[in-house]
């Protein structure tokens, strides 16, 4: 399978006034073509600043960043140019990724005006098609984002960012803030689009039932740290990592008899800046000792099942030594 | 949330079009719009509709009360008051307007620096406005007043350069807030250069409250140089300026209280339609608010 | 607190340097010989040569700065006018009082009338309270303070010879000037104060309080009244520089003898050390109320108050 | 079920906002009953009027744009709706409580945590301001807060822990009924569980009944013992948690579970409901859902149809005869 991308070390700190925030410490993962990796966690765990970074909307502190085999980390101007018509962006929050005072119309033809390869008509007939790709009626070619409801608008924001007719697309939560019916009527959207066209997607989210149902491979991210990489069935089935383990005991099942026994964390998040080296979950788990102070390298347990925890083989086969 | 009428398609509105519509909603804006209207109108056609040519002197008729030959009396010269007044208010037009594009360019380019740029730049215009928001914008124009001289252009200098640093810092402020929207990010994201980026992202949506502030800055500017007037800083004696000629009028008082109630009348009129304008341009022009 | 305190203070010395450096700047490159205006138009070539070699106006503008700088913020000396010779200074502390004055009870004023006002409007919104004291507040607003004052002598002095004209003998004196500036105060937090009511008013905390069984009166003065007041802060402090601008137009008025009447008599008379020492004073004063509505928001906001510990 | 156990019910309530030119029909008809210690969830999607709903039961409805045009909500053999304001200020937070979806705003940002418990405590029980505060403290601990951040700030605390003094304002008082609107929806995956789980420990604890309002399945899955689906401002289908996911009736919440990524199995396609939410000022005639609905007969879009009985406690609104 050809890789079209793949992140080493990936690292992104932002000076703030209390010190330096560590958004994003040493990310490492591929994608192979057409597939979707899904990037979860909670919030302030990092998983947008990670999203945005590889498309060089915010500049990483360091590590590497591999497009298609090459490396894109230090790019030039021109070329991050070529680069953007390949790897697009959509967003969660439809009320402020869409400009306000342009059209539906005008907001999907801006790419292809600025790629100044279509003529004026040609555009029009581009756009058309778009409209109809993403299952938008015609006649909102006119109307203002404020004039349509969530749904309608989140079709406009991937009619944007197919326009380019890109291979990649980072997805930053787009359906978090859709009703339920609508968000299926997206998700179902976002995979005939990827069939068609072999797209392959980052989608970021902190739904898990979501990113079960659209990923093939899952990245567990927290506080920056990724701690656990595997396919989406495997990560539900035998989640290794304890947050893991804790993150999906902690989502509600809509079935009534099977109730689930809930692992439930104790304290609150710690802060992101200047954390203390080593795993930074230590703090809520209920398996730390010493030894998970020390940084935490990421191995593979099981075929293509990564876990960033010392204690990881141990809590698989049950053998757990105590500190 | 707008509920969208599912039938109808959407014709292509202008912007414009859209703003008129929500405006007419609000009684007191039109209200505004009309007087702010008519004063234009006197304004441009004052040499065709005064009755007596401004510094005409009447002696027959000095310090006459409102009557048929001067429906609004004579002041202290036998000069018509009325015909001052319709004068005055294309003086007051010119000064309002002019002195509100002046400080609205100087903070737009002092604003959208600080603005877009941010940073080191940021910190220090902000800093230079603290420190020039720190003089109450009377001294300051009086100040500037006193350096540049007397008589109207520089008293439109003075107001302007007095009142930019509101704009600077409201510009500035917009920016800020658009910049961080997601539809920047995502107009980078498709290869919009800085100037793309700023000429139809930032500046359509900056512009708004940009529009509404000159607005009511009008109104304010008005007011600020017939004050200069008053103290006699502005236009000088033959000019019919609302601000000199109330005092002109103050030592006539006394007796004759017409001469100096119309002026200032005209002043807070003038000034009330800008506001009025100003507030219901406000809610127009706000893009969540339902059609 | 006293970290906040310290700190904003510190912060007050470059403004009031920063504002003496501009004033003196836009007064150094200006056209206009103050000789000449000094001394009458057809003063003799060496009298100005002279009157130049005086007031040090030849040297360079550094120097000229830098000596300013020196009087003004080592010695305390705002240097003598151009036209009598007199000391600036010394002018300048005989008339500070009256200018405190008519500035602090005028905020008084409009603070006194604004702030019930707009809770009046705000608590009883879309009722005939509402609209007519926005309409009057708008009218305030839009009323020029001069024009104001001249109706006010007009109709109480004059006509009703109940208050003095001119001068300030007696406190009676003070009642006019006071309420010509400070109405247009009022108009101004009276509309922020209705504004930011409403905005509170429909927060969800004021929800929270309904669902607890709390009464209408009691949600109002205790939740919503102190959560409003933070942005009507910042108005106060708005108005304060709109009233310390017509508080000089109010002495010219009412013959105050104030810092603003001398600083508008200085303009008259292109006499600049006093335009400049008048100018940094009225800052000075302005930047000091500012420090103490900051100082109210430490007190109201406890959110502030958390950002200095 | 039999009358005593009745807590509060709720009859034909019609609840209207009226804005400018049109008339936004938020609640049509909704009929209710909700029995002492039991958990009722109330399940929609945004513009429902789920929400419109609980804040008519607390008559903490805004009272401009909204307007209560019919329908009674009983308690007690009285009517709540027909109470002037200061006997509902009594019931307000001692009988019936609530709370609200996002805990950063549900605070006063001005005043310590802890007043503004106490200050439901004093409001309802006659006791020294001393004993309120110390009855405050107690709750605090109750909901998993040390009760040496009495005089902290809301700014000082994360989300969860908001949530949980709003929790803890809301039980104060030991109220009978808690109309819970959305508590968690706000909070991630994980304090959520906590959250959830300190109230579901805190209602058996007071035997409080609850009105549980979220659009989240899994959530009624776990918490509610019944569940009523509203859509369009109607109940659509009402039973208990086992009757509806085992064998839901109604169209639209055969729809909703067809929409949950989670029940999906391996690989297979969601199947979504298609169309959009029907615009609140030109409700279709008829069925509302019908527009959205596969099975729709010319017969829906004419009449209404009635709630009809589909085995015990299980009624669906819909005339398709399965």
């Amino acid at each position: 399978m050809s890789e079209i991308l793949r992140v080493e070390n990936l690292t992104k700190f932002f000076d703030t006034s209390g010190g330096k925030l560590h958004a994003v410490d040493g990310v490492s993962f591929s994608l192979e073509k057409g597939k979707t990796l899904g990037v979860v966690g909670e919030s302030g765990c990092g998983k947008s600043t990670l999203g945005r970074t590889v498309l060089h909307l915010l500049e990483p502190t360091a590590g590497k960043i591999y497009f298609e085999g090459k490396d894109i980390t230090k790019v030039g101007k021109k070329e991050l140019h070529k680069l953007r018509e390949d790897m697009q962006i959509i967003f969660q929050d439809p009320f402020s990724s869409l400009n306000p005072r342009m059209t539906v119309s005008d907001t999907i033809a801006e790419p292809l005006i600025l790629q100044k390869k279509l003529q004026k008509v040609q555009i029009g007939q581009e756009v058309e098609k778009l409209m109809d790709t993403v299952g938008l009626a015609d006649r909102f070619a006119n109307a203002y984002p404020h004039e349509m409801d969530g749904g309608r608008r989140q079709r406009v924001v991937i009619a944007r960012a197919l326009a380019l007719n890109p291979k990649f697309i980072v997805c930053d939560e787009p359906v978090s803030a859709l009703d339920v019916s609508i968000q299926a009527q997206i998700l179902n959207l976002m995979q005939d689009l990827q069939e068609e066209r072999g797209l392959s997607y980052i989608f970021v989210t902190h739904d898990l039932s979501v990113v079960k149902y659209i990923s093939h491979d899952i990245v567990v991210m927290y506080l920056g740290q990724l701690v656990e990489k595997a396919p989406s069935v495997e990560i539900f089935r035998s989640p290794l990592h304890p947050y893991t383990k804790a993150l999906l005991s902690a989502i509600p099942k809509p079935d009534v008899h099977e109730k689930s026994k809930r692992i439930l964390l104790k304290g609150e998040l710690t802060s992101p800046i200047n954390p203390k080296p080593g795993c930074r979950f230590a703090a809520r788990c209920l398996y730390a000792c010493d030894r998970c102070h020390e940084p935490q390298v990421q191995k593979e347990i099981m075929p293509n099942h990564f876990v960033a925890c010392c204690r990881a083989e141990e809590l698989m086969t049950g053998t757990l030594q105590d500190g | 949330m707008q509920s969208v009428k599912t039938n109808q398609s959407m014709v292509k509105k202008s912007q414009f079009g859209m703003v008129m519509k929500r405006l007419a909603k609000n009684k007191m804006a039109i209200v505004g719009l009309v007087i702010v209207i008519i004063l234009l109108m006197i304004a441009v056609l004052a040499n065709v509709i005064i009755p007596y040519d401004y510094g005409y002197q009447d002696t027959s008729a000095l310090l006459q009360a409102p009557c048929a030959k001067h429906l609004l009396g004579t002041d202290n010269l036998g000069r018509d008051i009325l015909s001052r007044l319709i004068y005055g208010t294309r003086l007051s037009m010119k000064m309002g307007i002019l002195s509100v594009l002046l400080a609205a360019a100087l903070g737009t380019f002092l604003g959208s620096i600080a603005g877009y740029y941010g940073g080191i730049v940021d910190d220090i215009i902000m800093r230079f406005l603290d420190i020039y928001q720190s003089i109450p914008g009377l001294v300051m124009c009086v100040a500037l007043a006193a350096v540049l001289g007397h008589g109207l252009n520089n008293s439109i200098l003075a107001v302007g350069i007095t009142t930019m640093s509101g704009y600077a810092r409201m510009i500035r402020g917009s920016i800020m807030q658009v910049k961080g929207m997601e539809y920047i990010e995502a107009a980078v994201a498709i290869n919009a250069g800085d100037r793309r980026i700023i000429l139809k992202h930032i500046m359509p949506n900056a512009i708004s409250p940009l529009i509404v502030q000159m607005t009511m800055g009008i109104g304010g500017a008005i007011l600020m140089a017939s004050t200069l007037s008053y103290i006699g800083l502005g236009a000088q004696a033959p000019m019919p300026e609302w601000g000199s000629m109330l005092a002109g009028g103050r030592s006539y008082m006394r007796d004759y209280g017409f001469i100096v109630i119309f002026p200032g009348l005209m002043i807070m009129i003038c000034v009330l339609a800008f506001n009025l304008l100003g507030d219901g341009l406000r809610d127009a022009l706000d893009p969540r608010l339902k059609d | 607190m006293l970290k906040f305190l310290v700190k904003r203070i510190l912060w007050l010395i470059p403004v009031v340097l920063g504002v003496s450096v501009l004033i003196f700047t836009i007064m150094c490159f200006t056209p206009g010989d103050p000789a000449r205006n000094a001394l009458g138009a057809d003063a003799s070539q060496e009298s100005i040569d002279e009157f130049n070699e005086k007031h040090g106006l030849n040297e360079s503008y550094l120097v000229r700065l830098g000596s300013f700088l020196k009087s003004t913020f080592v010695e305390f000396d705002l240097g003598t006018s151009y036209i009598n010779g007199s000391s600036v200074s010394e002018q300048i502390t005989s008339r500070l009082g009256y200018t405190l004055k008519i500035t602090y009870i005028g905020i008084l004023i409009s603070i006194v009338l604004g702030i019930p006002a707009g809770i009046i409007a705000a608590t009883n919104q879309n009722t005939w309270k509402d609209s007519l004291s926005m309409v009057v507040s708008l009218f305030c607003a839009s009323m020029p303070s001069f024009w104001f004052a001249l109706l006010l002598v007009m109709f109480f002095a004059l006509r009703l010879g109940w208050l003095p004209t001119v001068g300030v003998k007696s406190w009676t004196g003070y009642i006019l000037p006071c309420v010509s500036i400070g109405i247009g105060g009022a108009a101004g937090i009276a509309r922020q104060t209705r504004s930011s009511m409403l905005e509170v008013i429909r927060q969800d905390y004021v929800t929270t309080a309904k669902a607890k069984g709390q009464s209408h009166s009691r949600i109002i003065w205790g939740h919503c009244l102190r959560n409003a007041l933070i942005p009507v802060l910042t108005v106060i402090g708005s108005q304060m520089a709109v009233l310390v601008g017509s508080s000089l137009v109010c002495e010219t008025i009412f013959s105050i003898p104030g810092i603003g009447s001398y600083l508008v008599t200085g303009v008259n008379q292109r006499d600049y050390p006093v335009v400049l020492g008048c100018v940094v004073i009225l800052s000075l004063i302005f930047s000091l109320t500012m420090l103490c509505v900051d100082l109210m928001y430490a007190v109201v906001d406890p959110r502030f108050r958390n950002i200095l510990k | 079920m039999s009358e005593k156990d009745v807590l509060l019910s709720i009859e034909d309530l019609v609840v209207e906002y009226s804005s400018d030119s049109e008339i936004v029909h938020a609640v049509n008809d909704v009929s209710l009953q909700i029995s002492k210690g039991q958990t009722l969830g109330l399940v929609g999607e945004t513009g429902a009027g789920k929400t419109t709903i609980a804040k008519a039961i607390m008559q903490i409805l805004p009272d401009p744009p909204a307007r209560i045009t019919g329908g009674k909500v009983i308690m007690d053999g009285e009517n709540l709706l027909d109470l002037k304001e200061d006997k509902m200020q009594k019931i307000r937070g001692n009988r019936i409580s609530m709370i609200f979806q996002d805990p950063m705003t549900a605070l006063n940002p001005t005043i310590v945590v802890g007043k503004q418990i106490m200050e439901a405590i004093s409001l309802h029980e006659k006791v020294s301001s001393r004993e309120a505060c110390r009855k405050a403290e107690e709750m605090l601990e109750k909901v998993g807060i040390p009760k040496e951040r009495y005089s902290d700030y809301p700014h000082q605390f994360s989300g969860g822990m908001k949530q949980r003094v709003i929790i803890a304002i809301a039980l104060a008082c030991n109220p009978e009924l808690l109309l819970a609107d959305e508590p968690t929806t706000a909070l991630d995956v994980t304090i959520q569980a906590q959250v959830l789980d300190m109230m579901n420990e805190l209602k058996q604890e007071f035997g409080t009944s609850v009105l549980m309002i979220t659009h989240d399945l899994g959530i009624v899955a776990e918490t509610c013992d019944c569940v009523a689906v509203i859509y369009a401002g109607e109940i659509v289908e009402y039973g208990t948690a086992a009757e509806i996911f085992d064998n839901p009736q109604h169209p639209y919440t055969t729809g909703l579970f067809g929409s949950l990524p989670n029940m999906a199995k391996e690989g297979g396609r969601l199947k979504p409901i298609d169309g959009m939410m029907p615009d609140p000022t030109e409700l279709p005639e008829g069925c509302k859902f019908a527009p959205r609905c596969r099975f729709a007969t010319e017969k829906c879009r004419q009449g209404r149809p009635e709630l009809r009985s589909a085995g015990g406690s299980h009624v669906v609104r819909c005339m398709r005869t399965s």
